[in-house]
């Protein structure tokens, strides 16, 4: 038993403050506007407070802290893209979680798990084995192993999957890890509030002022404030912010669901992810299995749950883990993705003065949470992208300069 | 054409040591082990010997009536052939047409469309043709397809297309001997894994496959 | 010792069959008709579980699966709900979640360290040092989880179903059935579900002693089960609402997916517990529990009671003990003023020391459980004065201070719930189209309103639905509160519980608060209240009083969490059903298997990758099955492919805006190959046009691409309204292709077609006869041999394949599978979409320029590709040559090309060449490494740099001799 | 979803291929407007036009769908007039 918690047997009275302030009213002006409490925004706002020494922050929550996409992913982190930008970009992320609980002083549950991509079909396989090359050339520590490595992180494993899809190798990323989603915005939180930064959250953004072409304040629920800064890290409610500037983006909106079954003794100790059969799947520290698919088939602005998302999954399990047929699923959710037609999101600064995209993270946003805090933050700070989101520049598309983690996505059906 | 035709069933009766018969060309099992003592509860039948044709196009209803052939007056609704055997009208332009036992109308019709001609357009129809018989069918249908059936009004003669454990299929309620009894056709290339399927769960549901010899009398 | 009471009228088990069963390798029985607790319970067995964090003893609380102290382990049954779960003969239980049995439990150390390990303390340590953290994690690891699984569970399959009806009803208590029977007499036809074994709810077990609600329950069930539009299913629960009123009922059997036309949830309340020192003790329960115990399987509950109460009910319960010997010491009331409810007059005549203003402080232990109730007055600002304690000798308290609304479904439903201070309860306040509340759920209390409720609910419904019943009279909600504002008392000791599955203690959330989780979403992240198997259902209330408590706000401004499926938690294969499992086989199948094949999946399909040969490898087939065709004859079975046909007078147009190549010039009875890309200018797909007539194309698109190809054109054509029919002949038609220089002799007999080069030339299609079955014959070139494209109708596959391989069996015919394809395909340089292109190839990226005419109007990707062609190109495909080496040097598929260090592409498919004795290949590289004769390196397993030549395409038979033209055919 | 020919059906039997927009004109339209039309959405909700197919009988049609609240307010074959 650590002695830290000894402090919390002596005291008479519970020896904790605040995570982060309220504060009940907005101040009229903001160096650095930040749109979103999620872990992204939080991110922004700490390395811009901490690196950067820009304290003067205001970061509006519509809802609440991590209440997002932050709290609903299932917290798989990774670095095994297929780009050479990916890659380097994931895997300074990695680097930094690592580090991220000393820095909170916060238990995040950090836990390195080994990551296992399945292949069923041979076309997978090659797919992996890319994957695998790229990662390895860039020094991140992937490779592609046969169904027996698999059978031996998971003995429990069918390897036929039923007779249906049949496991015929895997990609494995050591460095694959889950953590504890919510303490991260927290910690993001209390860091950035301890340096100053204001967490205004049940505050909603109505409008974003524009004067020649660039950003000189925001409108709210709560009042209206003048800043020449404006960073929009809102995720699934992105094109309602580019609306409001007239940015168009090529970001669409579908719900990705997950669901988790009742705690269960440990038994799963890698992540497993099955693009055959739809299937994410690890074990968190309370013994539950936390599972999610593909996103839904249609665009949807709602958090709404279907019936049809965990018969399919549950299926699916059960083809894998078929003993799993008397676990129970406690409970489905869902959350907004935001999707780009390349697989990478759309960040740094736009054509808009002083407003800045964290954007497009689609079903891979928490996995990068430090590294875009980090790099946005340099990027509103210096109004200069960070050269590690360079490829991740809007205008891309429009230069037919698509990132090439959709090469993958469609090869070898 | 002269040849053996090929049943898309064909290998899933192996197994049943059925007796075998030729029927429209086509190799057909003709009576299987309990003979028709499932239709009572639920039975299955593969009926897909029965030649069909197809068409579609702007013009095909029209056509359809020069050739003295009646035309469903609605979207997705069927009506019997006069020598026996049915059209189905899928959707607005198309049709789907089955010979009965004894008629031939759906041959005759492939035969004068040939290659088609103005604004209607010749549909090859492979599909296997499968019947579903007995008190238990819509409790089957219930266990795999999500369409009510059972409210369906046999005298509406309604034609669905929907999927059922995953396979496109058309669908038509009729009579049997007085008990419920459905038509089925779906693709070939997927006929042996839905047939299977389905007839796993006939058998859970007491029910079983028949042969074709008394259907086709 | 036994706790079975004499015959209760209206109890649920059967006394003359006996089930014997194990608890804790402690052999016990029960009565059929019990579930495990109320079996547990008439064995006088009080510990049934041991808590999720802190290990203490639990025994019942809510007897109705609204907790889980009574989680237990059946065999390969984990976390099953003792409450409600049926005994079964032979049940082998333990609690789940024990370190050595649930009495002696080497884990209720932590309960002593409980101070040390305050709400989220997992967050505040173990991080540091970091290299202790993995040390710390298997320690949480071991320690979480309740029940296990039992890996030799097979995979059960489930007769999942679908069902239809006009009125659901959930809930079969008071307002429940006669809602049903209001919509029923009306003509609509009614599903009632109710997740106990029988119907009646409350009415069962709230009865104050007396026999009268169970003479009305008796009427009303016998009505409701002889009535012809109702449908009964108890054992059932409503598991959540999805959209368009689709209802999944869950039993113990299987999952039923009902689609009703209008909903009505008379789901009632959950009872809500008290908050104290010790309120978790074996022997505190609520008084519900102790009343299900009572009247539905006649067991009794504890020997002396105190009572708990904050309303009527709590008499009602007190009554109920009396009646069937159980020792009423005390009522405690919260409220000072006298309930004059005939139920508190009945009891204090039967001299019941009723407490008024006054509450439990804490409850002493004795053994396992209840010793003592300790009682304090409740002072005005509604904490108890420990000053005057009182201490009460029982082994039982009940609690009756208040509910909680059963509004799950609303929620899922998107019902806009408020609270109402008079009812102290969230009540619906807008509801969705169809969906209707009724009773308590509905805040409607008293009995006999609970029925008008219902029957004003079932008429609504009705009338939605078009039938004539009665007008529906609003009715009136609880004037005064059965629910207790604030039943949560502070203790020095703590232990006072909120939420009993994850072990929360007041304190808990004003720590919570105090580190600014004060909004109630926060809350729960924070402290996972609700977040447990039972979801909230005893604990969500209080922690919303307690919340709001804290912030000085009501209750209302507090809010609640967003509710998600499922009401109670749901078996995997009840989900997953049958799971259903589509393939798609070729017509030839059976042939197939009889050669030999072994078979690869290709999306929904099977195909042969190749044919066995006794005593043969893999490699070494597929050379020969290459070889057979280069040298002789062979046979692929090749109907996988898409096959489409269009006619019509724009025919030609529509495919020349749909692929990128020309096809109004093309011939009649001609062919050509075609691509498509998407309006991004990417490689989407490819075939073969034939021209069958000026107006009728039939083409093949690849294996994969059918179904989306067929779609999209479809779809284009609804907006582009062109004169075409398009037609998926991908299943009607079987395709074969018969290739090799001896292809023609062994055709020649079985078609009156004529087949010289001249009259049949290549690249040409001709309609003919193949042994008597009407065939489209192709002269198509992709394995490079003289060679014929045979489609048939799928009816007629085996006779034509039957009668191909018998005319070659001179030949030496031999069927070849995908691996023998690709290689051949390979040598001739042929890419495949997929393979040798992904996501971001275009047609200058994969060097098939020649395919594009850029000089048309309009196809689709067009505008894209003059954008990208200004571009500098990115990558090259480009076909290679190895030197000579063993197969395990080779580099293989996806291995890249690496140039001064950095990636400069990746081969996209290798192969070693019999007929070249080589290996071959595609890569895409730089542009800079594209040039004809360069050389690149490719990094090879274990990172050995391989040299490659970029070698001109295709690779065997250049010129295409052998497909154009076969010179060594006697049949010429 | 009801598909204008076939009726009320689950969404299962129904595949969406988004919303419906006008393509500009390729000859004359700039690199930057027909990029645009390529990869950018209006992605923000609302209701909107969209394509969708009912799979079993091939059957496409416009939904006008309401993608906040996944409300499908009207459904019509493609070229003919919306009665709502």
């Amino acid at each position: 038993m650590p002695f830290r918690l000894l402090r919390f047997a002596g005291a008479s009275r519970y020896p904790e403050g605040r995570m982060f302030r309220a504060h009940e009213t907005l101040r009229p002006a903001y160096d650095v506007v930040v749109i979103g409490a999620g872990g992204h925004g939080l991110a922004a706002a700490y390395y811009l407070a901490r690196d950067h020494g820009i304290k003067n922050i205001a970061v509006l929550e519509k809802g609440y802290i991590g209440g997002g996409n932050t709290g609903r992913n299932t917290t798989i982190i990774r670095s095994n893209y297929l780009t050479p930008e990916g890659v380097a970009f994931y895997d300074e992320s990695v680097r930094l979680w690592k580090d991220l609980a000393a820095d909170f002083d916060l238990n995040l549950f950090y836990s390195t798990r080994g990551h296992f991509t399945l292949a069923h079909t041979d076309s997978a396989v090659r797919t992996m084995r890319w994957r695998a090359e790229v990662n390895k050339h860039l020094g991140v520590d992937s490779e592609l192993v046969g169904p027996e490595d698999v059978e031996k992180a998971c003995p429990q494993i069918d390897l036929s999957c039923g007779g249906h899809a049949p496991i015929l190798g895997a990609l494995y990323h050591a460095p694959g890890a889950i953590a504890r989603h919510d303490a991260v915005a927290w910690g993001y939180g209390r860091g950035a509030d301890r340096r100053g930064v204001e967490i205004h959250q049940k505050t909603e953004v109505l409008g974003i002022d524009v004067r020649d072409g660039r950003v000189t304040g925001v409108r709210t629920s709560r009042g209206n404030i003048s800043t020449p800064k404006v960073l929009c890290a809102v995720a699934g409610s992105t094109p309602r912010i580019t609306n409001m500037v007239d940015i168009r983006t090529p970001i669409y909106i579908h719900p990705l669901q997950a669901m988790v079954t009742e705690p269960m003794k440990p038994w799963l100790d890698p992540i497993l992810v099955s693009g055959s059969l739809h299937i994410y799947v690890s074990q968190s520290a309370r013994g539950e299995l936390v599972m999610g698919a593909s996103l839904d088939p249609y665009e949807l602005h709602s958090t709404r749950s279907t019936l049809d998302f965990v018969e399919g999954l549950a299926a699916h399990m059960l083809d894998m883990f078929p003993f799993l047929s008397h676990a129970k699923i406690n409970r489905q959710w869902a959350g907004m993705a935001d999707m780009t037609p390349d697989f990478a999101p759309i960040m740094g600064k736009t054509p808009l003065e002083g407003f800045y995209l964290d954007s497009g993270w689609g079903t891979w946003g928490f996995k990068a949470t430090p590294v875009s805090g980090k790099t946005m933050a340099y990027t509103v700070a210096n109004d200069r992208d960070h050269p590690l989101i360079e490829g991740f520049r809007l205008s891309r598309f429009a230069e037919y300069e698509l990132t090439g983690e959709k090469g993958a996505a469609s090869v070898g059906h | 054409m002269n040849y053996l035709r090929t049943s898309p069933l064909h290998d899933a009766f192996n197994t049943l040591q059925p007796a075998w018969d030729e029927s429209h060309g086509m190799h057909t099992a003709s009576r299987v082990g309990g003979g028709d003592a499932a239709i009572e509860t639920l039975a299955l039948a593969d009926l897909s010997c029965l030649p069909k044709s197809g068409l579609k196009g702007p013009a095909a209803a029209q056509w359809l009536v020069a050739q003295g052939v009646p035309v469903p007056p609605e979207a997705n609704t069927w009506t019997a052939l006069p020598d026996d055997g049915v059209i189905a009208r899928l959707g607005r332009s198309e049709f789907f047409l089955e010979d009965g036992a004894a008629g031939g109308m759906a041959t005759r019709t492939r035969i004068a469309l040939g290659t088609g001609t103005a604004g209607v357009y010749p549909v090859i129809r492979q599909d296997a043709g499968i019947l579903l018989a007995g008190e238990r069918s819509n409790e089957l249908l219930a266990q795999t397809c999500n369409v009510n059936f059972a409210e369906i009004d046999p005298e509406r003669r309604v034609a669905v297309m929907t999927q059922m454990i995953g396979v496109g299929v058309i669908v038509i309620r009729t009579h049997l001997r007085k008990l419920p009894c459905y038509r089925i056709w779906c693709d070939p290339t997927f006929a042996q894994y839905f047939w299977e399927t389905l007839s796993g769960i006939a058998t859970e549901l007491g029910g079983g496959v028949i042969g074709t010899e008394t259907l086709l009398k | 010792m036994s706790n079975r009471l004499p015959p209760v009228a209206g109890e649920w088990i059967d006394r003359a069959v006996r089930i014997d069963f194990q608890f804790e390798a402690e052999p016990l029985h029960g009565l059929a008709g019990d579930t495990i607790t109320s079996a547990l319970s008439a064995s006088a067995v009080k510990a049934i579980g041991r808590s999720f964090k802190y290990h203490r003893l639990r025994g019942v609380l809510s007897l109705a699966n609204h907790d889980v102290n009574a989680l237990l382990q059946d065999g390969p049954e984990l976390n099953v709900r003792g409450d409600v779960a049926p005994l079964r003969n032979g049940m082998r239980l333990a609690s789940v979640n024990t370190f050595g049995g649930v009495r002696y439990d080497r884990a209720r150390i932590l309960d002593k360290f409980a101070k040390l390990l305050p709400v989220g303390f997992y967050y505040k340590a173990f991080h540091t040092p970091r290299a202790l953290f993995p040390f710390w994690e298997r320690v949480f690891r071991r320690l979480t989880g309740l029940g296990a699984l039992d890996f030799s569970t097979p995979h059960i399959r489930t007769p999942k179903r679908y069902d239809f009806c006009e009125v659901l009803v959930i809930g079969a208590g008071p307002s429940g059935l006669s809602a049903a029977l209001a919509a029923a007499d009306a003509g609509a036809e009614v599903v009632i579900v109710d997740e106990n074994a029988r119907i009646g709810g409350s009415l069962g077990y709230q009865r104050g002693g007396l026999e009268a609600s169970a003479g009305a329950l008796r009427e009303l069930a016998d009505r409701i089960l002889l009535h012809p539009n109702i449908s009964v299913r108890t054992g059932t629960f409503a598991a959540g609402y999805y959209a368009d009123h689709w209802v999944p009922l869950v039993d113990i059997k299987r999952m039923t997916k009902m689609r009703a036309r209008a909903v009505i949830v008379a789901s009632g309340v959950f009872e809500q517990p008290a908050v104290f020192h010790n309120n978790d003790l074996p022997g505190v329960m609520l008084a519900s529990a102790a009343q299900r115990l009572i009247y539905r399987y006649a067991v009794k509950p504890i020997q002396s009671a105190v009572v708990l109460t904050a309303n009527e009910d709590g008499y009602v319960a007190a009554l109920d003990l009396l009646a069937n010997g159980v020792k009423v010491e005390a009522v405690v009331d919260l409220r000072n003023a006298t309930d004059s409810s005939d139920a508190a007059t009945r009891l204090e005549q039967a001299g019941v020391r009723i407490h008024r203003g006054k509450g439990i402080y804490e409850a002493r232990a004795k053994g396992d459980g209840v010793g003592a109730a300790v009682i304090c007055p409740l002072r005005a600002d509604g904490v108890l004065d420990d000053e005057q304690q009182q201490t009460i000798l029982c082994d039982g308290i009940l609690m009756s201070v208040g509910y909680a609304p059963a509004a799950a479904l609303l929620y899922q439903a998107g019902a806009a719930m408020r609270f109402d201070e008079t009812v102290q309860q969230f009540l619906p306040q807008t509801l969705p189209e169809g969906v209707l509340a009724a009773g308590r759920v509905n805040g409607v209390y008293a009995l006999d309103d609970r029925i008008l409720d219902g029957r004003r609910a079932g008429n609504e419904a009705a009338t939605m639905l078009g039938y004539m019943a009665p007008a529906a009279l609003p009715v009136a909600r609880a004037a005064i509160s059965p629910s207790h504002p604030y039943p949560v008392f502070d203790h020095p000791a703590a232990k006072n519980f909120v939420d009993f599955d994850e072990d929360l203690q007041l304190k808990d959330f004003f720590n919570a608060a105090q580190e600014g989780f004060d909004n109630i979403e926060l809350l729960k992240r924070y402290t996972t209240v609700g977040m447990g198997p039972s979801q909230g259902k005893h604990s969500n209330m209080n922690a919303i009083r307690i919340l709001a408590k804290i912030l000085g706000r009501a209750p209302g401004e507090v809010g609640s969490t967003t509710s998600r499926p499922f009401f109670h938690p749901v078996a995997m294969s009840h989900l997953a059903g049958r799971g259903f499992h589509p393939l798609r086989l070729s017509p030839l199948h059976s042939r197939h298997e009889k050669d030999g094949a072994v078979f690869m999946q290709a999306g929904v399909w099977l195909r042969p990758e190749y044919y066995r040969q006794r005593g043969k490898l893999k490699q070494e087939i597929v050379r020969e099955e290459t070889m057979a065709v280069r040298k002789s004859v062979g046979i692929i079975d090749v109907g996988t492919l898409g096959k489409m046909e269009i006619s019509g007078p724009d025919a030609a147009a529509f495919l020349e805006r749909l692929y990128t190549g020309r096809f109004a010039n093309l011939k009649v009875s001609m062919t050509r190959y075609a691509l498509m890309l998407d309006e991004s200018g990417v490689i989407i797909d490819d075939g073969v046009v034939a021209r069958l007539g000026e107006e009728r194309f039939y083409f093949t698109t690849t294996t994969t691409g059918s179904a989306n190809v067929y779609r999209e054109m479809t779809r284009l054509n609804t907006m582009w309204g062109m004169k075409v029919g398009i037609v998926n002949a991908t299943g009607a038609y079987a395709a074969m292709n018969l290739a090799g220089p001896r292809s023609r002799d062994v055709l020649a007999g079985l078609t009156n077609l004529e087949l010289a080069d001249d009259a049949f030339p290549y690249l040409a299609v001709r309609e003919a006869e193949v042994a008597g079955v009407p065939a489209r014959l192709m002269r198509v070139g992709f394995v490079g041999e003289l060679g014929y494209e045979i489609h048939v109708p799928a009816d007629g596959a085996c006779a034509v394949w039957d009668a191909l391989t018998q005319a070659g069996r001179v030949n030496g015919i031999r069927p070849f599978g995908v691996e023998a394809q690709r290689l051949l395909r390979l040598e001739k340089g042929h890419i495949i979409i997929g393979q040798d292109t992904d996501g971001l190839t275009t047609p200058f990226d994969a060097s098939s320029e020649w395919a594009v005419k850029m000089d048309k109007p309009y196809f689709i990707g067009q505008r894209s590709l003059k954008i990208i062609q200004r571009k500098t190109p990115r990558t090259k495909l480009v076909g290679f040559m190895l030197d000579a080496m063993g197969e395990n040097e080779a580099p293989k598929e996806c291995h890249l090309v690496i140039s001064d260090g950095n990636i400069a592409g990746r081969v996209t498919s290798i192969a070693f060449s019999p007929s070249l004795e080589r290996h071959v290949g595609l890569a895409f590289v730089a542009p800079e490494l594209a040039a004809e004769g360069g050389r690149f390196f490719i990094r090879a397993d274990g990172g050995r740099m391989v040299q490659a030549a970029v070698a001109k395409i295709p690779f065997y038979d250049p010129a295409g001799q052998r497909q154009k033209e076969a010179k060594d055919s006697q049949a010429a | 979803m009801r598909c204008p020919i076939n009726g009320l059906r689950p969404v299962s039997e129904f595949q969406y291929a988004g919303e419906i927009r006008p393509m500009p004109d390729p000859d004359t339209c700039s690199d930057a407007q027909w990029a645009d039309y390529v990869f950018n959405r209006n992605g923000a909700p609302g209701t909107k036009k969209e394509w969708w197919l009912h799979i079993a009988s091939g059957i496409w049609f416009v939904a006008e769908r309401d993608t906040a609240a996944d409300k499908v307010l009207n459904t019509y074959l493609y070229g003919e007039v919306p009665q709502s």
